[in-house]
């Protein structure tokens, strides 16, 4: 691909140029370190290395009962813990057989989608500083994500961690007159987003930045087990809340926003676009809110029959799944966390090669990688 | 042909110049819009009635059922109980380890007798580590971190 | 497709293959491991996404866990194979699916299932020189400190 | 002949032009984090005396106390001698700039290749910051910033140059007495050369779309990751300085210095400077960065040949 073919010319004696862009560095999200062998400004091979934050959940949920694991999920993927909470919760119930009031059912899908919301802004604000917009567009995404958050504190307490999703239903029911704030987000983050659009998407020096980089071919992606908005920005019509709807996915209309070409550009384009959907279900989803109790029925200690479950939901990051093996007693016997970063980065030393430096965060931050759930 | 391909660039440079224009309208028009970060030390934001700070105890009320010792992941409450003459149990011992917290809200959730919550305190630091092990049953133990009230 | 379809069309090719009784999942004799995979992922079946591989230690054996999903058809399939205890071998799939690459990396991180000729067989959570398999149940690091059972 | 009164004379200039640089460099670190403040819809620094003032004087008084690190293995000389080369040729260039009808340090009559002369050495230093911190990092920022500053170094002094032809000197009091009837980003030919100038100008110092070699998403810190206490703060002032510079030679070159109808000379020429940097704080804070090929690209592919194309139709008009 490289016009000028160094390998050819060797006569000259050129060095290889070993950079470590280490496990801090200001564009890796959170604590990643790539190996990088450059020569000159293009990147000849990068070998990932992972495991810094790694806290060894699956072990420690072995002698922790059900229910005391789940402020567990809050710190895999810590910017969209309702939906982790909630990917656990179902799995769970799968095991147990335990279905839950429909009230608890649109509450867990508006929770949901205001999370995928935070956790795109985030996403895009980041992308954004890495391309050298700096911190204008994530300041502006801060602001709306503070207004989440904000909700958030109301509903369940906690401004990150929320541990709001209980198994059988949730914490506690809505608090008075939050459908009214939700209404007036939802309003004031319909101008913002297309804000976004005017200031960064069709920008002349964004679009050279960002279009035909780290080009993730279908087959690749599907190849490489990537999920979420990186899978669908490559042309994959893939989102679980449609194929595999649970909760009350199937009772709302939302369309899945499909890239064309799969650059850093599309990945981009796809996550502003998954937001105006995500508006469009809490809308709904607020609009036929069932009256009802939504807080847990059964006992405080779930004993499930011996047997596993594996449930998949859609993460703003991709598809989190939760293979839980339970002996019949209080405690799983085994807990796997299948996580969508960790696939989705191990496509990085693929579309890296023969990038110049400034693609590497260019390309690892349209990936929207997640220490937390790749580490576990 | 040289012509379509002057006018395309053309028209390229044109769009590429209005984005870049609108780009520096939304900012500027930020210019105007009230500032929303706020002043730390001088003003705070109130937490949420439902907020989840430190853990706070009524004596009076803990019957001792351990059930909150038994629901915490991370095992940070410890306690000890004793008996009183007319045959009810009261806490000896409580403490409260604000190290392995993770503020989950389990325990407020199980107590029985509403007994143990979580306050408002969110501004936790110190300079020694023994100061996070904390006796819950002795009223001044959150004295030193600022009390932030709900709205 | 639905499971029992998938499986009976299975068994029409890999005779020696069997279910699981609680689960659906199918369960196959460790050699067939490769032959397997390549059936799979063409023509009839399209399992195009090798989406997780786990291991479960049940003290007498090790089971290893594949989960496909397809992406034309979207049905998913669990594989199961029995290992034993002491020192499990087993082929490796990463020449057919890449996804294989880094998810068996982790899985021979935390158990110690040896995956022969995967491409860069290393530890990936974690440190490369680290001793034992933490997720074995007869692992006992030396500072772990369970949780007190009350 | 060299009397007392010219020394005196000199040395007053001096004074004044370093006292001005200082107070400007001060200003303007805190004016940007004032104006990239309210575009990100915070407030900027608010507590140290009224909104702040005071606050790049707190700046200027830590990086003083800071300890003045030399990384292992540094080139000792071009280490230490790199910053001097980076603030003394932007103190020059403050030789011939026409702050009002008198206020001039010394009216060369080639004030315009001065200016240029002077300004390239900048590139020196920075490539010497880049080479002797001994970290890759800056090693490859130093190189960047080598490549970008040169090749952005020729459309900028073919603008210059279109306008030095319309007004057929190079001093650059007489350039400000050609404007005064009309201003040249008025003529519609200079309006082009004009914008050619301001592009190529934040690129000549780093700033805006174009700051590559300290882009802190890739390189860190740049050429200047090494350097800490003192050594920073020139790099710092220098860099302000240069954008006082340019933002400086823009006014007198193309919106006609201190030329305008009430206020006194000097007040027009700082409100035409300070307007023009404000717009390259603006458009600092509002764009993401081009990358290195793409800046190379754009200044070789389409600066340079519109303002040749630029030069030729002022040298055709003016025949």
């Amino acid at each position: 691909m490289a016009d000028l073919d160094i390998k050819e010319k060797k006569d000259i004696f050129t060095e290889e140029f070993l950079i470590n862009m280490g496990p801090q560095h200001p564009s890796t999200h959170g604590v990643l370190s790539l190996e990088l062998k450059l020569d000159g400004e293009m990147v000849l091979e990068c070998t990932p290395h992972i495991g810094y934050l790694h806290r060894s959940f699956e072990k420690l949920a072995e002698n922790r009962t059900y229910t005391q694991f789940i402020p567990f999920t809050d710190r895999l993927d810590y910017v969209a813990s309702m939906n982790n909470n909630l990917g656990y919760c179902m799995a769970v119930e799968n095991l147990l057989k335990l279905d839950i009031t429909d009230r608890a059912k649109y509450i867990r899908v508006i929770v949901a989608e205001l999370n995928r919301i935070a956790s795109h802004l985030i996403a895009i604000g980041t992308f954004a500083q890495d391309l050298g917009a700096f911190a204008t567009p994530l300041f502006y995404c801060f602001r709306e994500r503070e207004k989440i958050v904000d909700i958030f504190n109301e509903i369940c307490g906690n401004r990150l961690t929320y541990n709001y999703i209980r198994i059988g239903g949730v914490q506690s029911d809505l608090p008075k007159g939050i459908e009214e704030k939700i209404k007036n987000f939802i309003k004031y983050m319909r101008s913002k987003i297309d804000e976004y659009d005017w200031l960064l998407t069709y920008n002349v020096i964004f679009l050279a930045r960002a279009k035909n980089i780290g080009l993730l071919r279908k087959d690749i992606a599907i190849n490489y087990s990537v999920t979420g908005p990186n899978l669908r920005a490559s042309g994959v019509k893939r989102d679980l809340r449609k194929d595999r709807p649970y909760l009350v996915y199937d009772k709302f209309e939302f369309n899945v926003p499909v890239g064309v070409n799969g650059d850093a550009w599309d990945r981009y384009k796809v996550r502003i676009e998954e937001m105006r959907q995500s508006l469009k279900i809490v809308e709904q989803a607020l609009g036929s809110l069932p009256q009802g109790d939504p807080t847990v029925k059964t006992g405080r200690v779930h004993k499930p029959a011996a047997g596993e479950a594996y449930f998949r939901t859609e993460n703003p990051r991709g598809e989190l799944g939760f293979y839980i093996v339970s002996d019949g007693s209080a405690y799983p016997y085994r807990l796997k966390i299948r996580a969508p970063s960790f696939s989705n980065l191990a496509v990085l030393p693929e579309l890296i090669k023969d990038a110049k430096i400034a693609d590497i965060v260019c390309i690892s931050g349209s990936l929207d990688i997640l220490m937390g759930e790749i580490d576990r | 042909m040289a012509a379509s391909l002057m006018l395309r660039s053309m028209n390229n440079i044109i769009t590429g110049i209005l984005s870049l224009i609108k780009g520096l309208i939304i900012t500027f028009n930020n210019n105007f819009t009230s500032a929303t970060t706020l002043q730390y030390p001088d003003e705070k934001k109130a937490m949420t009635e439902r907020f989840r700070g430190l853990i706070d105890l009524y004596p009076e009320k803990c019957v001792a059922c351990y059930q909150c010792v038994k629901a915490c992941p991370t095992a940070c409450l410890a306690m000890t109980h004793k008996q009183t003459d007319e045959k009810k149990k009261i806490t000896n011992t409580f403490t409260y380890n604000i190290e392995l917290c993770c503020f989950c809200g389990l325990c407020q959730q199980v107590c029985p007798t509403g007994a143990i919550y979580m306050n408002k305190i969110y501004e936790i630091t110190t300079y020694e580590r023994n100061k996070l092990y904390i006796n819950l049953l002795n009223p001044e133990k959150y004295d030193e971190w600022p009390h932030t009230s709900p709205k | 497709m639905l499971t029992t379809e998938i499986f009976d069309l299975l068994k029409a090719k890999f005779p020696r293959i069997a279910k699981e009784e609680g689960t659906s999942a199918v369960i196959i004799p460790k050699e067939l491991l490769l032959e397997f995979g390549r059936f799979i992922k063409d023509a009839p079946l399209i399992f195009d996404d090798l989406h997780c591989v786990t291991a479960i230690d049940k003290k007498e054996k090790i089971d290893l866990v594949y989960i496909f999903y397809s992406n034309p058809l979207q049905h998913s399939l669990t594989l199961k194979i029995y290992l034993g205890p002491e020192d499990p071998k087993v082929e490796s799939l990463a020449a057919i699916w890449k996804s294989a690459n880094w998810l068996e990396r982790e899985t021979y991180d935390l158990f110690g299932v040896t995956f022969l000729n995967h491409p860069d067989p290393r530890r990936i959570l974690n440190p490369y020189d680290w001793k034992g398999y933490p997720l074995r149940k007869n692992y006992s690091a030396p500072n772990f400190i369970a949780k007190p059972k009350l | 002949m060299f009397t007392l009164l010219n020394l005196t004379n000199m040395i007053t200039t001096g004074i004044a032009v370093l006292g001005f640089i200082a107070i400007s460099a001060m200003f303007l670190i805190w004016w940007e984090r004032k104006v990239s403040a309210h575009i990100q819809t915070r407030l900027g620094p608010m507590r140290v005396g009224w909104h702040g003032i005071l606050q790049s004087v707190a700046d200027a008084i830590k990086l003083l106390l800071k300890e003045d690190i030399r990384p292992a293995g540094a080139d000792k000389l071009v280490w230490w001698l790199a910053p001097f080369f980076v603030v003394v040729p932007s103190v020059m260039a403050f030789a011939t700039i026409p702050f009002g009808k008198t206020l001039i340090p010394k009216d060369l009559n080639i004030g315009v290749l001065y200016i240029l002369a002077v300004s390239s050495v900048c590139v020196l230093g920075v490539f010497m910051a880049g080479w002797g911190s001994n970290n890759k990092y800056s090693l490859l920022g130093g190189i960047r910033a080598a490549a970008q500053i040169i090749s952005y170094e020729v459309p900028l002094i073919l603008s210059m140059i279109t306008v030095v032809m319309y007004a057929n000197t190079l001093s650059m009091q007489k350039i400000v007495e050609s404007q005064s009837h009309s201003w040249n980003i008025l003529h519609p030919n200079l309006a082009l050369a004009g914008l050619i100038y301001i592009t190529s100008a934040t690129a000549e110092v780093n700033r805006a779309p174009f700051d590559i070699p300290e882009a802190e998403s890739e390189l860190v810190a740049g050429f200047h990751t090494e350097y800490s206490g003192m050594k920073f703060a020139m790099f710092f002032i220098g860099e302000y300085t240069n954008l006082f510079i340019i933002s400086a030679i823009a006014t007198t070159l193309f919106f006609g210095g201190w030329k305008g109808p009430l206020l006194p000379g000097v007040i027009w020429f700082l409100i035409k400077t300070y307007s023009i940097i404000y717009i390259l704080m603006w458009i600092r804070w509002t764009f993401p960065r081009l990358r290195v090929d793409q800046l190379m690209g754009f200044a070789w592919k389409f600066l340079t040949p519109i303002s040749f194309l630029n030069l030729a139709i002022a040298g055709w008009l003016l025949l």
